[in-house]
C-alpha cells in the first residue's frame, strides 16, 4: 500500500515553513527528524494536563504522569519486541546510552582485552570506547571498510578472537547510509564469547529492529531521529547484562536504600535511571512510536527506497557528482560531492534554496579520512519527503554547481 | 466460597458506599479492627519493603490450602490488605494462581495497586503468587 | 509590589485541573513545579518552526535552533551572574551535574581525601559521592544536623581539614525547606582549598543565586523545579574548575578531531556536552528563567514567605501535628506528621480531596533515619500558590486527621 | 580611508544586487579572484580550524599598520575573507580595536558570522582582534 504522502505532510506543521521565500524542503532527516503533531500534542497536553513527577507520588498527577512513562516504556518495549519492560533503560539518547554501557564495562575488561569497533562509526561509538580502553588498558581494535563503503566482513574472523570483549557497531552509518549486516556480526561475535552493541540511531526511523530475534546484547537509539522529541533515547539490554553492569549514575530513583554507610540499588530499569529524567520526552517518545506504527514500516521502506532510487538516479546525471556508499543496502541517505567544489559552498547556496542538507564530516571523521575529502554534502531522506523534493534537491545541485564552478 | 465469590460479595459491599468518604472509611475501618501480626513476629523475613509502606507477609500452608497472615504500618495499606487476605486465603494454590486482581479496580481502589505507589501491595501480591507457586510444587 | 495571583494562576494551565470533581491543589512543587504558557507554547514553536538538530549546521533552521539554544545559555548565565556563558553546562538536570563533577574528581583525589556532604542531602547528593570515594579509596565525610534540621555550621570548623578535597552541601533542603548558611561554608571551604558544589535544585524557584557573589565552584540545578521543562538542567562551573575536570561522556559535538589513535576534545562548554542535547528543552529552560524574572524573585520571595507563614500558624493549630524544620530561615516547604498516623495515609485521604502533596522520605533517607520517621507529609509551595489553597490544605488536613484516628 | 569608509562603501556595492543570486555570484567571484595565500605557504601556524572549513590567517606589521592575508578551502568563506581583508587589513590595531563587523549584516551575510556556523571565520575574526592586541603591545 503506497503512502498518501499528501495527508502525512499535513501531520508535520513545520514542512509549511519557508526559508527566505522558498518552501523549506528538509533533507537533513538523519541528523533529526520533524515531529508529528501527535507528538508535538502529547507534549503540550502533559504539561497542561498532568505534569507532576514520577514514582513513589500517591497524588492523582504523580500516578497519571507515572503510567503514562510506563505505558511508553511498554509501547517501545513492543517496538523492540524486548522480552522485559524493565529491559528498556531510558537515557537522553544514543550518546548517553553508549556512554552507560562503556562505563559499566569498566570493571569487566582488563588490560589486553579488545573492543572492536569499524572505521564507520559516529564519533559517540567511538570516544567512549576509547575513554574505556583509556581507563582500562584494553585495546581498540577497528574493522576496516572497502573503498564502496562497506565493512570488511571477511576479515571479521581475523579480528575477533578470544579476546575481543565486546563488539560496538552501528546498524546504519550516519556517513553515507549503508546499512551493516548485524546479524551476521552478532552471531560471529557470540562464538567468541563478545557482547555485541547496535548502535540503532541512524535505524529506527527506517526500519523495526526485533532484538530477541537479533540475539543482540545492547541496542540504543534516540528519539529525535523516529519523530519523537529531543533529550530521549533508550538503552536495551539484555537483562543477564543489565544485571551485571554497575550502576552508572547515582541520585533518587535508583537506590533502594541509602545510608552514608551503605546504599543498595534498586533492580531494573530504575538503577540506570537516576534522577528525574525526561518526563514529557519519554512519553511522548511513546507517542512518536504509536505515529510511525500506525504509518506502518513497510509502507516507510517501500516510499523511501523509491525516494532513493529516484534521487541517486538523477543526482548520478550530474557530471562530477560522486555518491559516496553507493550499494545495493542502503538507507535513503545520499552523502556525495562535486568534483572541485567544496561541502561547505554547496550546502550554502543550497541553503538559500530552502533546500536543507548537512555539509561536513557528519561526527564520523574516520569516514572522511578514508576517502580523504573535508566533508560531504549529505541528502538524508524520512517518509514525509515527497518526489518534488528531490526534485527541488536536483535542480539545485544542478544551480549551485554552475555557480560555483 | 470460590475467590470469585468472594470477590463479587466484596464488590457488592463497595456498591453501597455513596462516596470515597464511605469507601475510604470503611477501610481504614477493616484496618484498624484487626492487628493482623503480633509486633513481636514481624522479622525481617517476612517484611516486605514499598518506599511509602510497609508491609508484612506470612503464608502457611495447611490442609491443601494457602493461609495468609499480612499487616502493614499504614492503615490504608492495612486495610486493603484486609481485603485481599479476605480474598485470596483459604484457597489452594491452584486457584490463587488462576485468579486475577481486577475486582480491586471495580470497588475504587485500582490506585493502590498500581506499581508505581511503592506501597508494598504489589510485591505483596507477587509475593502471593510466589508462595503459591512454591506450594504448588513442593507438593505435586 | 504585591502579586497578582489570580492573574498569574491564568498564565498556568494545569491549574485548572480537576481532581476527581475537586479542584486541584497543587502543592508538590519541591517535586517539580508547574509550566506557564508561554514555556509550553515556546516548546510547541520550536517543534512547529525550527525544530534542527544544533551546532555545525549551515541550514537556516539548524542555525535558528542554534542561536534559540545559545541565546538560552545566555540567559542563564545572566540568570546566575556567571562571568563566561560557556561556564555553563547543559545537562539532563541536577543528578546528572552532580555525577559529571563526581566523576570528574575520580583523578582528582587520593585514598584518605575526604569528600564532605551533610546529613540532609538528596540520595543525588550522597550516592555519586559514595560511588567516587569507592572507586578513589577516598572518605564520605558528614556534617550532622540537629533537632531542628539545621547544619551544625559550628562543627565546620573540626571537620574541614586539608584532607578535605570537595563540599558538596545543598542550598535549601528538599526534605525539611531548611536554607544553608552557603556562603559560610564556602568561605571556610575555600580556607582549606576545598572545592564547593552547591545543589540548587530547591532554591533557584525560589531565589536568584549570584554564583560570582558566592564565589562557589560549581552550582547545580534543574529546569523543571523552576516552571522550565523535564529533562534538562546545567552545571555551573568556574571557567578554572571546568578546564581541569576530564571529559564526562565521549561523543559528537564534545571533539575538536577524532583519529582512532587520539582524540582531541572541543572548547568549554561542548567538552561536556556530547551528543545531541535536549534542544527543545534548553530553549524553554531560557524562556523558563525570562518568567520568572518578569514575575520578580523579590515579589515572589515576598509572596511564598506569607503562604509559609499562614499555612505554619495554620497547621500547628492541628493537636498533635509536628513540622519538621521549623526554622526561621527555610523556604515555603512544610514537612510534617501527625501523631500516630503514617504520612502515607495522610497523603492517601489529601489526594481525594484534590490535594497534591508528596509523602515518605523525600529521597532523603538520612534525614528520616535522623527523625526516626518513615517519613512525612511534605507540602511545598510556589508562587502561583494562593492563601484560600492553604485554607484548602489545612481543612483537608483536619479531616484526614479525623478520618484516620 | 577608514575602516568605517570601506564598510559603507561594501554596503552601497551590495545595495546594488537584486537578489541572493547575485549576491553570492559577487562574493564567489571576490573568491575565485584572489588566490590569497600560496599552497606551500599554507602551514599548521597559519591553519585556523572550522570543522566545515579550513582558513588561513597572515598578519604582518608593517609601517605601523596590519597587513593581512588570508585564504580558505571553500570558495565562500574565500570571499567573504576577501570582504574582511579589504575592510581591515593596512590599518592600526588602534584602529582595528575600534571596529566592530556590523556591516556584514546589512550585506546579508550574517549567518556566514555566526559563531555555530564553524566555517572558521568566527576564529579569523578573532584572531585578528589578537593579533591587533599582541602588536599594539609590543610596540607601546
Ligand atoms: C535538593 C535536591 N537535590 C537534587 C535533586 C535531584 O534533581 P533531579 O531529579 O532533577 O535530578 C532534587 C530533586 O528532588 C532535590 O530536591
Ligand atoms: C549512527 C549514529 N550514532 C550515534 C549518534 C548520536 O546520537 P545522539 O546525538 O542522539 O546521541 C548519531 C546521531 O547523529 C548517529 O547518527
Amino acid at each position: 500500500m503506497a503512502l498518501d504522502i499528501n495527508r502525512i505532510r499535513q501531520d508535520f506543521p513545520i514542512l509549511n515553513r519557508k526559508i527566505r521565500g522558498s518552501n523549506l524542503v528538509y533533507l537533513d532527516n538523519a541528523a533529526t527528524s520533524q515531529k508529528p503533531k501527535a507528538v508535538i500534542d502529547c507534549i503540550t497536553n502533559y504539561y497542561e494536563q498532568y505534569n507532576a513527577n514520577i514514582h513513589r507520588g500517591v497524588h492523582a498527577l504523580s500516578q497519571e504522569a507515572t503510567d503514562a512513562y510506563e505505558l511508553a516504556r511498554k509501547k517501545i518495549q513492543k517496538f523492540f519486541n524486548a522480552k522485559h519492560d524493565y529491559e528498556i533503560i531510558f537515557t537522553e539518547g544514543t550518546t548517553e546510552s553508549i556512554n552507560l554501557v562503556a562505563s559499566g564495562f569498566t570493571t569487566l575488561v582488563k588490560p589486553g582485552d579488545e573492543i572492536l569497533i569499524s572505521q564507520m562509526e559516529h564519533h559517540s561509538n567511538i570516544v567512549p570506547w576509547q575513554l574505556l580502553c583509556e581507563r582500562t588498558g584494553a585495546k581498540l581494535v577497528v574493522l576496516p571498510m572497502d573503498k564502496d563503503g562497506q565493512l570488511r566482513i571477511d576479515l571479521l574472523d581475523t579480528l575477533l578472537t578470544s579476546k575481543t570483549k565486546l563488539v560496538a557497531l552501528t546498524h546504519i552509518s550516519n556517513g553515507i547510509g549503508v546499512i551493516n549486516p548485524i546479524e551476521e556480526v552478532i552471531q560471529k561475535a557470540h562464538a567468541v564469547n563478545a557482547a555485541v552493541l547496535i548502535d540503532g540511531a541512524q535505524a529506527c526511523g527506517h526500519i523495526q529492529p526485533d532484538v530477541q530475534a537479533l540475539d543482540v546484547d545492547f541496542y540504543v537509539t534516540s528519539a529525535h531521529k523516529m519523530c519523537g522529541p529531543t533529550g530521549v533515547g533508550i538503552l536495551y539490554g539484555k537483562e543477564d547484562w543489565l544485571n551485571k553492569l554497575p550502576p552508572y549514575q547515582g541520585g533518587g530513583e535508583m537506590i533502594k536504600e541509602v545510608t552514608f554507610e551503605k546504599t543498595t540499588y534498586a533492580n531494573l530499569p530504575h538503577k540506570f535511571e537516576a534522577g528525574t529524567p525526561n518526563i514529557s520526552g519519554g512519553i511522548a517518545f511513546g507517542v512518536a512510536i504509536d505515529y510511525l506504527n500506525q504509518i506502518g514500516f513497510d509502507a516507510i521502506a517501500k516510499h523511501e527506497s523509491n525516494l532513493l532510487q529516484y534521487a541517486t538516479s538523477e543526482l548520478k546525471k550530474i557530471e562530477g557528482l560522486k555518491i559516496y556508499g553507493d550499494v545495493p543496502n542502503k538507507t535513503a541517505l545520499i552523502s556525495f560531492n562535486i568534483e572541485g567544489l567544496h561541502p561547505y559552498d554547496v550546502g550554502t547556496i543550497l541553503d538559500q534554496m530552502g533546500i536543507a542538507v548537512r555539509t561536513g564530516h557528519h561526527c564520523t571523521q574516520p569516514i572522511m579520512d578514508f576517502f580523504g575529502i573535508p566533508g560531504t554534502v549529505r541528502a538524508s531522506f524520512a517518509f514525509y519527503n515527497s518526489i518534488e523534493e528531490v526534485d527541488a534537491l536536483v535542480e539545485a545541485v544542478k544551480r549551485a554547481k554552475k555557480m560555483l564552478s | 466460597m470460590t475467590i470469585k465469590e468472594i470477590q463479587e460479595e466484596i464488590i457488592e459491599e463497595f456498591e453501597m458506599f455513596g462516596d470515597w468518604t464511605d469507601r475510604y472509611e470503611h477501610i481504614i475501618e477493616l484496618g484498624k479492627s484487626l492487628p493482623l501480626i503480633k509486633e513481636e513476629e514481624k522479622s525481617d523475613d517476612l517484611l516486605i519493603k514499598g518506599c511509602q509502606s510497609r508491609v508484612w507477609l506470612k503464608a502457611d500452608y495447611i490442609n491443601d490450602k494457602i493461609i495468609l497472615t499480612a499487616d502493614s504500618d499504614a492503615i490504608i495499606t492495612k486495610g486493603i490488605i484486609a481485603i485481599l487476605v479476605r480474598v485470596f486465603s483459604n484457597h489452594t494454590p491452584e486457584e490463587i494462581l488462576n485468579s486475577n486482581m481486577e475486582f480491586i479496580d471495580e470497588i475504587g481502589l485500582k490506585e493502590h495497586l498500581s506499581p508505581t505507589r511503592a506501597n508494598g501491595l504489589v510485591s505483596m501480591m507477587k509475593q502471593i503468587k510466589m508462595y503459591a507457586i512454591a506450594y504448588q510444587t513442593q507438593h505435586n
